[in-house]
């Protein structure tokens, strides 16, 4: 299909290259200023405003219908390295990059008070990360987002191993060979077949694949890329992202809720879309198998994290799952389910976001990572902990907290599906996540610190205490302020469905 | 039997190649393998310089400063390519000995075998 | 002087070469000042060659004056041009990095002088062969760099390195005749040594049985050279223990100068009309040999536990890749070899490069001794790290663009099947190498394991103490060309295209 | 009858060089072997080649085969069981070879295609016009694949250069060797598997005090180095060349520092200046195609050396033939001196 189809205005301009490049300038200076702390995080700061400020001033030519495009250069006839940016990326890049500020403010509380190692090394690969980020989100091609999907895996290579305890070591071992392994053996050749079969990698409204092969092919090519993006925590290759939490607490919190597994789901929504095409799919039924298989990894997962006591690992096994939710979605291939697939990224970032510093700062304050061991610490981080009450009943999906409102669609979009079975699955992953959330939060308000130990109100530093409020603020924003996501949104589902929606 | 014998030579090229290149491959001792080369290059030396015979033909120098009739003259490119491989194949026996040597010095023996045997113990 | 260039090219080496060991009297650096500079003049006359055969097409030079095929031609079009500039760059690279490493590795002053008169000899004859248009010329210049090549692989420390020189000697030498004696044949047949005048007469002989006999003597013993499974034999060990700056050298030069004769003899000499005449199909050898190379040099990489000889190992595999996409025998089959050429050189180069760094420094190459070697020689082995992922065919990286080709020829030929063979020794080849990069960055240094992990440790980091600069700058220039051509493709590719439709024209 | 005895001998003496356990011999037979082939040659009236083989193949190369195994050891003590693989690929290569020689052209034919083709009448035509040569074979060596030759040359040199940086103990001390723990290692391994080093060959050492053998040999040697040099310059009327005549002044020395001693040999022609010719020939051969550049001709294009092309072609032709003797000269006395000096070593 051919780019007219989908009506949209061109805008030929290098400001994604920007977006993507600032970040990677940062890197230079932040390396080049390892001596003086105080600078270098200026120019993490610096190069974060910055890019959120790029990726907004490009929103309203977006929310106008059109698109931004640049190329960059040619590799070989076929393969590209150019940007396109729509509003799905769009929505990856603002959440991504609105985050990072946060992020920043958070990491460096953190990384101060536990007095870390190596500190100049890990905002330069956390830098290098959300350009890789920025760059996936986009992509005009299979090409290139696979190049910054991979340089995504290398860049936060380094951040879980950063404490370089064998521990560290061998986590971020397992992270490197799923996340490389399978990218190159299943990821790559499907898009070598694609390539094959369609004579381009560009991602165009209604796939590029239709009547390009067989649907065995489509289908093995389907399979290949479903396996290859195992930064989408499907089942069975998800045991990296718990592997990963090895890692300190924001990288944890954007990497491993946003940037990396954000990308994850994004490249699996890309590809369904955009190379396969919603009619090509629907067609064939690859759909129908693609969300049974998410709902186990839905279940399974939660039940998982029901085991964990481990209080980032319980986080992981929840992000695995929600993960599912977003692949469920679009798997349904209706315009609810898409709907429900792209606000998700947005909101389930939030929600899992200010978990994840609730589960720092409590690490920074008292140094207990278990579960077991929150007993009453409500009121000793009264606010770090009201936070984690709304991150988590978003995550639950309570309005009116915002992961009400993408579950919403999710519901509408079963039933435009006629999939009920997948309606008792969600069902039954709420209740799964109420199980292991709601305890959490009744220990921490309720029950009584072990060995009577009484403190006062000890919160962590305001550098981290404050991002937490505002993420969770952004939950609260999310559900009233939902029509602003979702005119995003409506576009990107409207390209997807060629403007029928 | 006219065919064979017009094809003699060729047949002669062929055994001392093949026992060239047997001695080479089947013999253990770095000298012997070293005369096996020898014989093997020589085979295809005699190959060459075969080819150059005319029959009746006589040795490429002019007469008469190449006025006038000449005679039917052999093929002079053949050797001329033989000679550089002659030279070629001396240097490298050259080379190769000066191995011999060497190895002669670090390990006491030019047997295959027993050098194998000594890396191995190295190793 | 422009119209000389194909004999300057040749006999500027050769002659540089020859006073070497004269100049090198006066103080050994005057020689390596002589081969550097040399060298790079080589490129830049390769550089020239190229820019004057996109002006006027194949230049075609004639020794001594006479015109071919009485006299000996020299003759230069795109795929002459390509390669000369993939040797004669890889051979500058080489002698900048030669001055310090040859210093650990041959500590006798008194024979580095002569090291680089063998090292320029061992480049003339490989330039020679490059540019040449005869083919008995070709066995003569074959000859100059083989024995450069044995006295080199010879000069390695330990004394396994003169039973290998030994065996490459034999092995070379049965090549060598192999090829002579092929020649022979083709002489007999046709009358005539020049390698475009061949090329006119051969047809007409494609049916008879001494024609294919000469293809499979020659094909044999290039094979040989080029060291295509089976006949591999010689090459672990000559690279395994050689000087490192050899091994670099001559795993990024020599392999590709026989790969390069190959395919002129197999498109030029002969065409591919040839190979619907032969007995049997000769393609199909070629592929299956291709993918076994391809698959043992990858275990047998494994298998090791001397980084040089994993390297060695993995060279066999490579050269599986570049017979892989010769025998495909279409354009982009072609493309995919030729490209490779380039690649391998470079990743090549870079990995033995930087392998030599750490002989230089730590005296050792066994797998077990790169231990935290990434905090002791970050440079180096950030060099390392880029050959080794480009080698795993990781997209924007060289490897990748060689790996894509030779996928895309495979399909084009029906043969789906090499594109999962592609790809096992592809993860077979990341195997390989992550067990160096997992010892280099994440294992602690051999020694330090007593320390206390974590916070401590890092108090007081690891001192760098890399290789000096002469040779992390060829290193680290040549595994970021990995990167340069891995995103730059463009430019190789476009030379790789055209002479490759020249050959399969 | 020649015809079909002379190679039948050559296949004898071939198998039998490889089956004769002792080493001695078998160099020996070689001996013959390339002697037979030199008449086999001359037979085949190619006088220049058989020359050639009859000083490389019956004189140095058996001459340097006896010096090293003298430094070594006589007897092959490989067990003489027939080795399958090795046997399976000849009888491959063999089968090969077979195949092809069913459709080769008849031997002696003067219709096949080496003979007819433009080249080699083209040769033979212009062989004097051109070149001033009446022994074509000269005239194709040095001037019509002259190029070819200068690398015959240059490969000579290689070997050369191979040789001293092979050999050439150079100004490492003795105890270096052991520090790098190799020479340590040979001291303490053949005994482990029961090798002894057996005797080196000094005899070359030492003068020979035979006062008739020294008054032949100096008596002698200017005639030898005479004929070399005729040899040398000759090439363009008959047989010889460069190579040849090189060979001839190489022996001559070699033969002067058997009788009269190395370090006598040495003062007349120091190692220093020895190895400087074996860069001087090849410079000569490589400059007269450099100067022929400058001439305005292309590399090695004699004819523009001189006003007269045909006598420039002679020029040319004779100085290369010097520098190709020069170097064989110097680099068959390196393989004398370097394989002495070890000894010396030793």
């Amino acid at each position: 299909m051919d780019k007219e189809v989908m009506n949209l205005e061109i805008i030929e301009s290098a400001r994604p290259v920007y977006a993507v490049l600032v970040s990677l300038l940062a890197v230079v200076l932040i390396g080049s200023s390892g001596k003086y702390p105080n600078l270098r995080e200026l120019w993490t700061m610096l190069a974060a405003l910055l890019k959120f400020g790029l990726v907004v001033s490009m929103l309203p030519t977006i929310l106008a219908g059109k698109a931004i495009e640049y190329h960059v250069i040619t590799v070989l006839p076929g393969l590209d390295i150019a940007f396109r940016v729509d509003s799905l990326g769009m929505v990856l890049a603002l959440t991504a990059s609105f985050l990072w500020i946060i992020t920043s403010i958070y990491a460096i509380g953190y990384m101060r008070s536990m007095d870390e190692h190596a500190q100049t090394r890990f905002f330069m690969c956390f830098a290098i990360a959300l350009s890789a980020a920025m760059g996936a989100a986009f992509s005009a091609n299979v090409f290139t987002l696979f190049v910054f999907y991979e340089m995504i895996t290398v860049s936060t290579f380094a951040l879980v191993a950063h404490e370089e305890t064998p521990e560290a070591i061998s986590g971020a071992r397992r992270y490197l060979a799923y996340l490389l392994g399978t990218s190159i053996f299943f990821f790559l050749p499907a898009m070598f077949l694609t390539y094959n079969y369609a004579g381009t990698l560009d991602f165009a409204s209604q796939g590029i694949l239709a009547g390009k092969a067989s649907y065995t092919i489509i289908s093995i090519i389907f399979v290949l890329y479903i396996a290859g993006i195992a930064k989408a925590g499907m089942m069975p290759f998800h045991s990296w992202l718990p592997a990963a939490m090895v890692a300190p607490t924001p990288v944890s919190a954007l990497l491993h809720a946003v940037a990396v597994v954000k990308v994850g789901v994004f490249t699996i929504i890309r590809i369904l879309l955009f190379v396969f095409g919603v009619d090509l799919l629907t067609e064939i039924g690859l759909g129908i198998y693609l969300a049974y298989f998410a709902s186990f990894t839905i279940l399974a997962a939660s039940i998982m994290a029901l085991k964990q006591d481990n209080l980032k690992l319980r986080l992981a096994y929840s992000t695995v799952s929600q993960l599912s939710y977003i692949v469920l979605a679009v798997a349904l291939l209706t315009p609810s389910g898409i709907t429900s697939s792209i606000m998700h990224i947005t909101i389930h970032a939030f929600g899992k976001i200010t978990l994840f510093f609730v589960a720092g700062a409590i690490y920074v304050r008292t140094h207990k990572k278990k579960v077991s061991e929150l007993n009453g610490i409500g009121r000793q981080m009264p606010f770090t902990m009201a936070a984690f009450t709304v991150g988590a009943f978003s995550m639950i999906a309570v309005p009116p907290f915002g992961g009400f409102i993408s579950k919403w669609y999710l519901v509408m979009g079963t039933f435009e599906a006629h999939l009920l079975p997948i309606l008792v699955v969600i069902v039954a992953s709420t209740l799964l996540n109420a199980a292991y959330f709601l305890p959490i939060i009744y220990a921490a308000f309720f029950k009584q610190p072990e060995s009577g130990e009484v403190h006062g109100i000890e919160e962590a530093p305001a550098l981290m205490v404050v991002p937490i409020l505002i993420t969770a603020t952004g939950v609260l924003i999310l559900f009233f302020a939902s029509p602003l996501l979702l005119n995003l949104v409506k576009i990107a589902v409207a390209s997807a469905l060629g403007g029928g929606y | 039997m006219i065919e064979l014998l017009a094809k003699y030579n060729y047949w002669i090229v062929i055994i001392l190649l093949t026992t060239g290149l047997y001695g080479v491959m089947a013999r253990k001792n770095l000298i012997k393998k070293i005369i096996g080369l020898n014989v093997f290059q020589t085979a295809v030396l005699l190959f060459y310089v075969s080819m150059s015979k005319i029959e009746g033909g006589t040795a490429p120098i002019l007469l008469n400063h190449g006025h006038g009739p000449q005679p039917v003259f052999d093929n002079p490119l053949p050797q001329v390519l033989m000679l550089t491989a002659i030279v070629v194949g001396i240097s490298t026996t050259a080379v190769a000995l000066t191995f011999v040597t060497r190895i002669y010095r670090e390990y006491g023996t030019i047997e295959e075998d027993q050098i194998l045997e000594l890396n191995k113990q190295n190793d | 002087m422009i119209k000389h260039l194909p004999a300057l090219l040749i006999v500027i080496p050769l002659l540089v070469a020859i006073i070497t060991p004269i100049i090198g009297r006066l103080h050994w650096v005057l020689s390596w000042y002589a081969v550097t500079i040399t060298t790079f003049i080589s490129f830049v006359i390769s550089l020239l060659l190229l820019q004057t055969v996109s002006v006027q097409g194949r230049i075609s030079y004639w020794m001594s004056g006479w015109e071919p095929p009485f006299g000996i031609e020299y003759s230069v079009d795109y795929l002459n041009a390509y390669v000369l500039i993939i040797v004669s760059f890889m051979a500058f690279a080489g002698a900048i990095y030669s001055r310090k490493n040859i210093d650990v590795e041959i500590e006798d002053e008194t024979r580095k002088p002569l090291f680089y008169t063998i090292y320029l000899l061992f480049v003339t004859g490989l330039l020679g062969m490059v540019v040449t248009g005869d083919i008995f010329n070709i066995y003569v210049l074959l000859e100059i760099a083989s024995l450069a090549g044995y006295a080199l692989i010879a000069l390695g420390k330990k004394r396994q390195a003169l039973v290998a020189a030994y065996n490459y000697l034999v092995m070379g030498t049965v090549g060598a005749t192999f090829f002579l004696l092929g020649v022979g044949y083709l002489y007999l047949m046709t009358g005539t040594l020049n390698i475009a005048d061949l090329a006119v007469r051969l047809p007409e002989f494609y049916e008879t049985k001494a024609i294919f006999t000469a293809f499979a003597f020659i094909v044999v013993g290039l094979s040989i050279k080029l060291a295509i499974f089976p006949l591999h034999f010689w090459l672990p060990n000559s690279y395994g223990y050689a000087p490192s700056v050899v091994s670099a050298v001559m795993a990024a030069t020599g392999a590709k100068v026989a790969a390069y004769v190959l395919i002129r003899v197999m498109y030029s000499v002969f065409t591919p009309a040839f190979f619907t005449h032969t007995p049997f199909n000769i393609q199909y050898i070629f592929l299956l040999l291709a993918v076994a190379a391809i698959l043992v040099g990858s275990i047998m990489a494994l298998a090791q536990t001397d980084i040089k000889k994993m390297l060695a190992y993995s060279s066999v595999g490579q050269i599986g890749y570049i017979v892989l996409g010769i025998a495909l025998m279409n354009v982009t089959g072609m493309m995919g070899s030729l490209i490779h050429l380039l690649n391998h050189a470079l990743m090549k180069g870079a990995l033995f490069f930087a392998v030599g760094a750490v002989v230089y420094r730590t005296g050792l190459c066994s797998i077990e001794n790169l231990r935290g070697l990434g905090k002791k020689m970050p440079w180096t082995m950030a060099a390392f790290t880029i050959a080794a992922l480009s080698m795993t065919g990781i997209p924007l990286t060289v490897g990748f663009i060689s790996k894509w080709y030779l996928a895309v020829a495979s399909i084009e030929s029906g043969m789906w099947w090499l594109v999962p063979i592609i790809l096992l020794s592809s993860i077979l080849t990341a195997v390989y190498f992550w067990r160096i990069l997992d010892n280099v960055w994440l294992k602690p240094a051999p020694g330090e394991e007593s320390h206390e992990h974590g916070h401590d440790s890092h108090q007081k980091p690891v001192k760098s103490n890399d290789a000096p600069l002469s040779m992390v700058i060829p290193t680290f220039t040549v595994a970021v060309l990995c990167l340069v051509f891995g995103l730059f493709a463009y430019a190789p590719v476009s030379i790789a295209e055209k002479a490759a439709l020249i050959l399969l024209k | 009858m020649t015809d079909l005895a002379i190679p039948l001998f050559l296949v004898v003496c071939g198998i039998a060089v490889l089956l004769v356990k002792d080493l001695m011999s078998s160099i020996m037979i070689f001996s013959v072997y390339s002697l037979m082939m030199a008449i086999e040659w001359c037979r085949l009236n190619a006088v220049d080649v058989a020359i050639t083989e009859a000083a490389v193949g019956a004189g140095i190369s058996t001459v340097l085969f006896l010096v090293i195994l003298g430094r070594t050891k006589s007897v092959d003590e490989g067990k003489k069981h027939i080795n399958l693989p090795a046997l399976l690929i000849t009888v491959a290569v063999a089968a090969v070879l077979l195949y092809g020689t069913i459709d080769l052209p008849h031997l002696r034919d003067a219709s096949i295609a080496p003979n007819t083709h433009v080249v080699t009448p083209y040769y033979l035509e212009n062989s004097y016009e051109q070149t001033g040569q009446i022994n074509v074979v000269a005239a194709i060596l040095a001037y019509f694949r002259g190029f070819d030759t200068l690398f015959e040359t240059t490969v000579v040199a290689t070997a050369g250069f191979s040789l001293i940086m092979l050999l050439r103990a150079g100004n490492k001390k003795p105890g270096a060797l052991d520090k790098t723990g190799v020479t340590a290692i040979y001291k303490k391994t053949p005994a482990s598997i029961g090798v002894k080093p057996t005797a080196t060959f000094p005899a070359v050492l030492d003068q020979d005090k035979d006062i008739v053998k020294r008054t032949v040999t100096k008596f002698l040697i200017p005639f030898i180095q005479l004929f070399g040099l005729y040899v040398i310059v000759h090439g363009e009327l008959g047989p010889g060349g460069g190579f040849q005549g090189g060979v001839v002044l190489g022996v001559s020395i070699i033969i002067y520092s058997l009788v009269f001693g190395f370090e006598e040999a040495k003062q007349r022609l120091s190692v220093r200046t020895k190895d400087l010719l074996v860069s001087t020939g090849v410079l000569v051969y490589g400059g007269i195609g450099v100067i022929a550049l400058f001439l305005g001709g292309n590399y090695l294009q004699y004819s523009v050396l001189l006003p007269d092309p045909q006598f420039a072609s002679i020029v040319g032709i004779m100085g290369v033939e010097i520098g190709v003797g020069i170097t064989v000269a110097a680099v068959m006395i390196t393989l004398f001196y370097e394989t002495v000096r070890i000894d010396a070593n030793d």
